[in-house]
């Protein structure tokens, strides 16, 4: 389970979470919505250890995720997808891929199996496997954005935004294929601009606004919430 | 139909062995607004990149108002009436929102090195143009206000803004706009979305590339759809939702309304 | 014929020596993109340091070069963790400047009376004596230089390209929070960089200090060829730096053999001018 | 007491720092020698301090330099290069100031300047003989791999004049500059492709040995005339003695009693063999002092100068680390050099006929 | 409130040309003259290299061999021509220019790293080309006795100078015009597409820059200067060698520049003042002064990043302009 309590994270005086407190039970897919500027990059950051917390704490299964070592927080089961994607560009997008697995790097035939199941899930995928990352469209990108973070076969899936330059019929695979991974009993935290598809396969949710948490609830209590609705459903 | 501003005649590139926009013939109605769709690597961007001088094709041609370009350089091309923005935001982020916006009005001055060193009146009446043409393009954008604050410190949403307005201050005719609204959320893009018509309205064409099928369906006059390069349809935003190929590429269950669609109501999409 | 042949055999010996220096800065530079000016000063160190194992310590030719690599390895290995690291985001110039400033440290260090002094040194030739093949005369340093620097180039490429630990070097230069994502521990992967490419340098000043003299500057005159050469070859390229090294050393010397040796150095530097001119991104990169 | 300083100021770091401090080695072993023994001006007991800056090689350095040691009443100031030494010429009178030139270079006399002492004695001495002696060892070739600083170009320009005129002929000029180059081979491959019988070579001592032994791996027989900046007995210690059977250079003997003190002296403080550097420096010192004596000031550059013959025609033996007849009417030190060939091993002396003033 | 700060601006400078003007009437000994005249020599190089790095965002490694070029040509042109100094400086800067824009042609194909080393071959060769050619530079042996500027002695004696301090006020004559012309390139439409081009070239190619043409203007600006600089040096030092307008002598001023402050309008200046000064006092430890330069570089680097000019300008421009997120914004620049 992640659990955060009470966390806080600073970029100098500017103060981007106040005080959030989530969690993320075993199994679960919840989602996280904000406007821009709202602070889920921020927190999904901090999760991955990339940035450190001013203060509060966030622990997956006990061990905690804020000593500023990513390197260990993967090896934990915690993977990202990141906003910005932060591929390889001159690397081949195997090799960005196989890179995602770097703490299977012992089991091959695991890592190989992975692949497969990538490229099943993004067949574009395969046609580019040997073109260096960096020359792929936008859209291209993110698709290995998300199959780099399966690989590392996590227990805990962080998406920063995945749908992000998707065309919509790959969005809908995405999501069914978050799902499929939840099913599987890998635990989402996920964050989206488009509300309406998170909302529809999240079991929890949580709204940050102003770098504070200001309403959580199951799916249908946001579904049916009218700030929700108006401000992130757009309807 | 009105007048055609920008006609593709056979349009290619390839980089490699690969076809990234092949064959493509279009054109976009002057005052209208073109939205450019299709799947993950479809060429959309690419597309784009020809347009406005980024790429040279390897094949085809491209007339603006009349002019061919399909050879020119981008800042030519720029000077011609064509503005672009980039799928991730670019704006000059050190700098302050006006003097980043200043610099897209570059083209329309001709002040050099020799005018800046001897200070000649070319170079006052420039300075004083850019500033007065940034200014212009941030009343339109709705970001005076903001005009002295660092562009870095802008929203994502501003910022955006920010990259609208350094391509409105060329003075264009004709707007390339690459996902301007991804990363936004649906409030957001529904002000994005009045703020396109604002400007078709004063005058502007408009061709814009988006995944989000709201804002396309519910801005767009006329829509290109690419796939591996090529043109499969082109029609209405009714008639391209209806058109199985593009279904079938593209837009999936998204094609019968829900969230983001919008309901459809008859007419064929013509094939390419 | 034969002078022909011998000038053949001198270029492939320059260009085994310019080789195998800059594969040691392939890693850091073409790689990493750290502008490694220091790289020369890990060159003079590591020639300096072999030289007191076999003079002061009294070692052999072999323990002395392997000390040499260790402790020019584990030197630059700290570099890059006091200075280096903390510079990862600052813009080119500054840890170009810095690298510069360790330079003239080692150089000065070395330089000082109470160390070295300025004088010329001389490293014997482990393997003395000369073979002639058809009327060339071919040194067996010359030969082991030529040797280690194809072996040096084959090791490496193998290790960026067919290895994971290669790959994380790579994926560190070209993003490291995204190779921290992956689970790469980048404050490891960037030392370990550096001490490769430190030992590297200790190897190639050993094994070409017995041609040469053993000198303070001897790196500075290194350092603005070798990166010359790996810009020339493709910045990250491996067989494009070994290309690029024997590409100058052939122009240097038979520049210099049928012009003017006197502007051997001067057609060297405008080969690499055209060369660009031609193919901005180097020999062996794919363009952009 | 009265303290005087002495400037210098000439390359202490970067790839010409070896010379620069062999210069000034000299310098400094004579001014400790002189404040030990104690000499007296004018009654007054006189102790020397060297001042030296670092110029790098950089002419406007050591115009800096320069003025920056004028202004500290310094009135003698070394400089061991052309370049700075061209540049602070015209100075001298302005800004009052003796320069000491260690340098080669003939249009320092040109300028006439009555400030400027010159020590190198002129090379040109070298020439008849050592060509001589090895066209009738070897035959009529030469071949050409000096380095190309500006006094190896000088000795390569002499040396081609002075070859042709005995009757010989000389192949095109392969130097290259024995301070940069990586390897030698290829110049020396270029020069044995002429299939000379006789090689010219020279620079300092290190790179010098590495061209001869490149010379004669690639299987050159012949002979080689050895600038006089490289040293026998600092290149045999690097390369197969056998190597320089043949060979016609300079040599430092203890033919005069100041040459051994001096050598002996040298090696106890400085752990390594004096060259021609550090010796002309030292009696260059040596005589300034003696001059001082005689002139009865410390600050007065002219009176010095005025003095400066009469002070080396009465340096002690002893300080005399080279033949010393004089000092010439433009200032330029009138000494013999011992010049030899190399046979099995063994030096022998060789006449110098004629010598040049 | 920029007018503001602009106008303050001016006023600064002035009063700091006005504080130099008056220095030579303290009678300060010829090695502190000297000195002054030194770093004004190696500002209006580093101002022109600045125009270059500083705002268009391409590392030159060239200058030394303009800084030569015009050294030359002033010392070729008076000495082996006859010409007088006052039409042989100006053809000098042209000539420089004119190369400069030679060399853009060929150097700006490439970008980046490759920039930098292409052109770092490029002032590699000027120097060996300087070195070799006897019969023109004098070689090796280089060129001696160029002679001060015409009616520079005799204006000296009539302010009641000697001829240094009449190379002072030449000098600083020199600089100011330097200083001028680069502050008005900065503010003008022209400079403004260099800090573009700096922040990204596809995006000031997409806002109708000519890139291409705006970079190599910046570069004729740019090694103009560095022949200005070298036209100076020529008759100041009164002698010239190959060794000054190597890559040495390029790294030493972009040291400085950086120490200065890269892309600000005072760096260049306090720059040189600064590290010029330095360097001389240094030179008092002898053996060690490279050993504590060394370290002092790498500690500069680290923890000035933006050179002293732009820490000031960082300071002062906090104090001014009262940003709602200063916190966000200084992360930026
Ligand atoms: N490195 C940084 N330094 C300073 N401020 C930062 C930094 N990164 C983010 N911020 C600020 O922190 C706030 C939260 O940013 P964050 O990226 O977490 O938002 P977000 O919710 O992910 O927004 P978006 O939807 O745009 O991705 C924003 O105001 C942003 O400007
Ligand atoms: N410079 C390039 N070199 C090689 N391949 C390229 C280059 N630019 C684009 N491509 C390829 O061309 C194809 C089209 O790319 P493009 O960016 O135009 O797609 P797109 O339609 O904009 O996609 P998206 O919606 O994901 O942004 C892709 O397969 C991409 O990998
Ligand atoms: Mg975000
Ligand atoms: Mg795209």
């Amino acid at each position: 389970m992640l659990d955060i309590q009470d966390l806080s994270v600073r970029y100098g005086h500017f103060t981007a979470l106040q005080q959030v407190n989530l969690t993320v039970q075993a199994g679960e897919i919840v989602v996280l919505l904000g406007a821009n500027g709202a602070g889920k990059s921020t927190l999904f950051r901090t999760l991955s250890g990339l940035q450190r917390p001013s203060s509060g704490r966030a622990t997956w299964n006990g061990t905690p995720l804020t000593g500023g070592r990513p390197e260990f927080n993967v090896a934990r089961g915690v993977a990202q997808c990141p906003e910005g994607r932060l591929l390889f560009p001159e690397l081949s997008v195997e090799k960005n891929l196989r890179l995602g697995a770097y703490v299977h790097r012992h089991d091959a035939a695991g890592t190989a199996r992975e692949l497969e199941r990538v490229y099943e899930l993004f067949p574009a995928m395969v046609e580019k496997r040997h073109a260096p990352a960096g020359s792929l469209s936008g859209g291209q990108q993110q698709m290995v954005a998300i199959g780099r973070s399966l690989m590392a076969r996590p227990q805990l899936l962080l998406l920063d935004e995945p749908s992000l330059g998707l065309a919509p019929l790959v969005v809908e695979q995405v999501f069914e294929a978050v799902q499929r991974v939840n099913a599987a009993g890998v635990s989402v935290l996920l964050a989206e601009q488009n509300a309406f598809a998170a909302l529809g396969i999240a079991h929890r949710g949580y709204v940050l606004e102003g770098g504070r948490v200001t309403l959580q609830g199951s799916q249908r209590d946001l579904m049916t919430d009218d700030r929700v609705r108006s401000a992130y459903l757009g309807v | 139909m009105s007048e055609s501003l920008l006609e593709v005649q056979g349009l290619g590139i390839r980089f490699g062995g690969l076809h990234a926009v092949r064959d493509v013939t279009a054109s976009l109605p002057e005052g209208q607004i073109t939205a450019i769709i299709g799947p993950n690597g479809a060429g959309k961007s690419t597309f784009f990149n020809l347009i406005s001088g980024f790429y040279q094709p390897t094949s085809g041609s491209i007339r603006f108002a009349g002019e061919d370009i399909t050879r020119l350089r981008t800042h030519d091309v720029v000077a011609r009436g064509i503005a672009r923005t980039f799928q991730t935001t670019t704006i000059y982020r050190e700098l302050t929102v006006l003097e980043g916006v200043m610099i897209g009005h570059r083209v329309r001055t001709r002040a050099g090195l020799l005018d800046a060193l001897l200070r000649t009146g070319r170079e006052r009446r420039d300075q004083a143009e850019s500033h007065a043409g940034a200014m212009r393009a941030l009343e339109r954008v709705g970001l005076s206000a903001q005009a002295h604050l660092p562009a870095g410190a802008l929203t994502q949403e501003g910022q955006k803004r920010v990259g609208i307005a350094m391509a409105l201050a060329s003075d264009p005719r004709l707007l390339l706009l690459d996902e301007p609204a991804a990363g936004m959320n649906p409030e957001e893009t529904v002000n994005l979305m009045a703020l396109i018509r604002e400007l078709v309205a004063g005058g502007l064409t408009v061709a814009l590339v988006e995944h989000k099928m709201s804002l396309v369906m519910g801005l767009a006059d006329g829509i290109i759809v690419l796939h591996h390069g090529q043109k499969i349809a082109q029609g209405t935003p009714q008639q391209v939702s209806r058109d199985p190929a593009v279904v079938e590429a593209y837009l999936g269950s998204h094609a019968h309304g829900g969230q983001m669609g919008q309901p459809g109501q008859g007419g064929e999409a013509s094939h390419a | 014929m034969t002078t022909f042949l011998q000038q053949l055999f001198n270029a492939l010996a320059l260009g085994g020596v310019y080789a195998l220096v800059a594969l040691g800065l392939t890693l850091v530079y073409g790689v990493m993109r750290v502008p490694n000016f220091a790289h020369g000063g890990l060159y003079m160190l590591g020639a300096y340091l072999s030289y007191a194992g076999l003079t002061l310590l009294g070692l052999s030719y072999v323990p002395a070069l392997l000390l040499s690599a260790l402790a020019v390895a584990l030197l630059a290995a700290l570099m890059e963790r006091l200075i280096f690291y903390p510079l990862r985001n600052a813009p080119h110039v500054h840890p170009m400047i810095a690298a510069l400033g360790v330079l003239f440290f080692l150089e000065a260090l070395i330089a000082h009376p109470a160390v070295f002094g300025p004088d010329f040194k001389q490293i014997a030739e482990p393997v003395p004596g000369i073979v002639t093949v058809a009327g060339v005369v071919i040194t067996w340093q010359r030969l082991i230089v030529i040797a280690a620097s194809v072996a040096a180039m084959l090791g490496l490429n193998f290790f960026l390209k067919r290895t994971l630990t290669g790959a994380t070097i790579e994926a560190m230069a070209q993003n490291r929070e995204g190779a921290r994502l992956v689970g790469i521990n980048t404050d490891r992967v960037g030392m370990l960089t550096f001490a490769i490419s430190g030992a590297l340098a200790a190897i190639a000043a050993s094994l070409i200090a017995p041609i040469n003299s053993v000198t303070p500057s001897m790196g500075e005159v290194m350092n603005l060829k070798v990166f010359a050469i790996i810009i020339l070859g493709g910045m990250g390229s491996v067989p494009g730096a070994i290309v690029g090294a024997f590409l100058l050393a052939f122009a240097e010397v038979f520049g210099g053999f049928y012009i003017n040796l006197d502007f051997a150095d001067v057609i060297g530097f405008a080969m690499l001018v055209l060369v660009l001119t031609l193919r901005p991104q180097g020999l062996f990169r794919r363009g952009t | 007491d009265k303290v005087v300083s002495i400037g210098f100021s000439g390359p202490l770091s970067g790839g010409a720092a070896f010379y620069g401090k062999d210069t000034q080695s000299g310098i400094e072993m004579a001014i400790a020698e002189l404040n030990r023994k104690g000499i007296r001006v004018k009654g007054e007991k006189v102790t020397f301090k060297l001042v030296s800056l670092d110029d790098r090689y950089l002419p406007n350095e050591t115009a800096t330099n320069v003025k920056r040691m004028t202004s500290q009443d310094i009135n003698i100031i070394f400089v061991p290069h052309a370049g700075g030494i061209l540049t602070v010429q015209p100075m001298t009178t302005r800004e009052n100031f003796l320069l000491v030139a260690y340098s080669s270079e003939p249009k320092i006399l040109d300028a006439n300047n009555p400030l400027t002492f010159m020590l190198p004695p002129r090379y040109d001495n070298y020439l008849q003989p050592f060509t001589a002696t090895q066209m009738k060892a070897f035959g009529k070739r030469l071949g050409l791999i000096g380095t190309t600083s500006a006094y190896g170009k000088q000795w390569t320009d002499a040396i081609t004049a002075e070859w042709k005129k005995q009757g010989g002929t000389v192949g095109r000029d392969n130097g290259v500059d024995y301070a940069t180059t990586v390897d030698y081979s290829s110049a020396v491959t270029k020069a044995l492709a002429e299939k000379p019988d006789v090689l010219f070579v020279g620079g300092p001592s290190q790179p010098t040995a590495l061209v001869i032994k490149a010379a004669r791996e690639q299987g050159f027989k012949g002979g080689f005339i050895v600038m006089d900046q490289a040293k026998f007995e600092q290149m045999d210690t690097l390369i197969p003695a056998a190597y320089l059977n043949g060979s016609v250079g300079v040599l430092p003997t203890k033919e005069f009693p100041g040459t051994s003190i001096f050598i002996s002296q040298y090696q106890r403080t400085y752990k390594k063999i004096p060259t021609s550097e550090a010796g002309l420096n030292y009696m260059g010192m040596n005589v300034i002092a003696r001059a001082m004596e005689l002139a009865g000031t410390t600050s007065d550059p002219k009176a010095i100068r005025a003095k400066l013959d009469d002070a080396a025609k009465s340096l002690p033996l002893n300080k005399t680390v080279y033949k010393l007849m004089g000092v010439t009417d433009n200032g330029h030190v009138d000494a013999e050099f011992i010049i030899a060939s190399v046979k099995n091993g063994k030096y022998t002396k060789l006449r110098v006929p004629k010598v040049f003033k | 409130m920029r007018r503001a700060g602009v106008k303050g601006g001016v006023w600064g400078w002035a009063a700091l040309f006005v504080l130099a003007a008056l220095f030579p009437l303290l009678r300060p000994s010829g090695y502190l003259l000297d000195i002054g005249v030194n770093i004004m020599i190696y500002a209006m190089l580093a101002y022109g290299m600045n125009v270059l790095l500083g705002y268009t965002g391409q590392l030159p490694l060239a200058h030394a061999g303009f800084f030569g070029i015009g050294a030359y040509a002033v010392g070729i042109l008076t000495l082996k021509a006859g010409w007088n100094f006052w039409l042989a400086w100006p053809v000098a800067v042209v000539l420089c220019a004119a190369l400069g824009w030679l060399l853009g042609l060929i150097a700006f194909r490439t970008k980046g790293d490759a920039f930098s080393i292409l052109t770092l071959a490029v002032g590699v060769i000027i120097m060996l080309v300087i070195n070799k050619w006897d019969a023109l530079t004098g070689g090796n042996e280089g060129l001696n006795g160029i002679n001060p500027p015409p009616g520079l002695e005799a204006l000296s004696q009539g302010l009641g100078l000697k001829l240094s301090g009449g190379f002072y006020y030449l000098g600083l004559l020199a600089l100011a015009l330097t200083v001028l012309l680069v502050a008005r390139t900065r503010a003008s439409v022209f400079g403004r597409s260099l800090i573009a081009i700096r922040g990204g070239e596809d995006l000031a190619r997409s806002a109708g820059i000519n890139v291409f043409q705006h970079k190599l203007r910046a570069m004729m600006l740019s090694t103009a200067l560095a022949g200005f600089a070298g036209g100076l040096y020529a008759v100041y030092v009164g002698f010239l060698g190959s060794a000054s307008t190597g890559p040495v002598t390029t790294f030493t001023v972009l040291l400085y520049l950086l120490v200065g402050g890269l892309g600000t309008l005072a760096g260049p200046l306090v720059g040189p003042a600064l590290m010029y000064s330095l360097t001389q006092s240094l030179k008092g430890l002898q053996d060690y002064q490279y050993l504590v330069f060394g370290p002092l570089l790498v500690l500069l680097v680290m923890f000035a990043p933006h050179g002293l000019a732009g820490l000031w300008e960082r300071l002062t421009a906090r104090r001014r302009t009262p940003s709602p997120t200063p916190e966000k914004a200084a992360d930026h620049v």
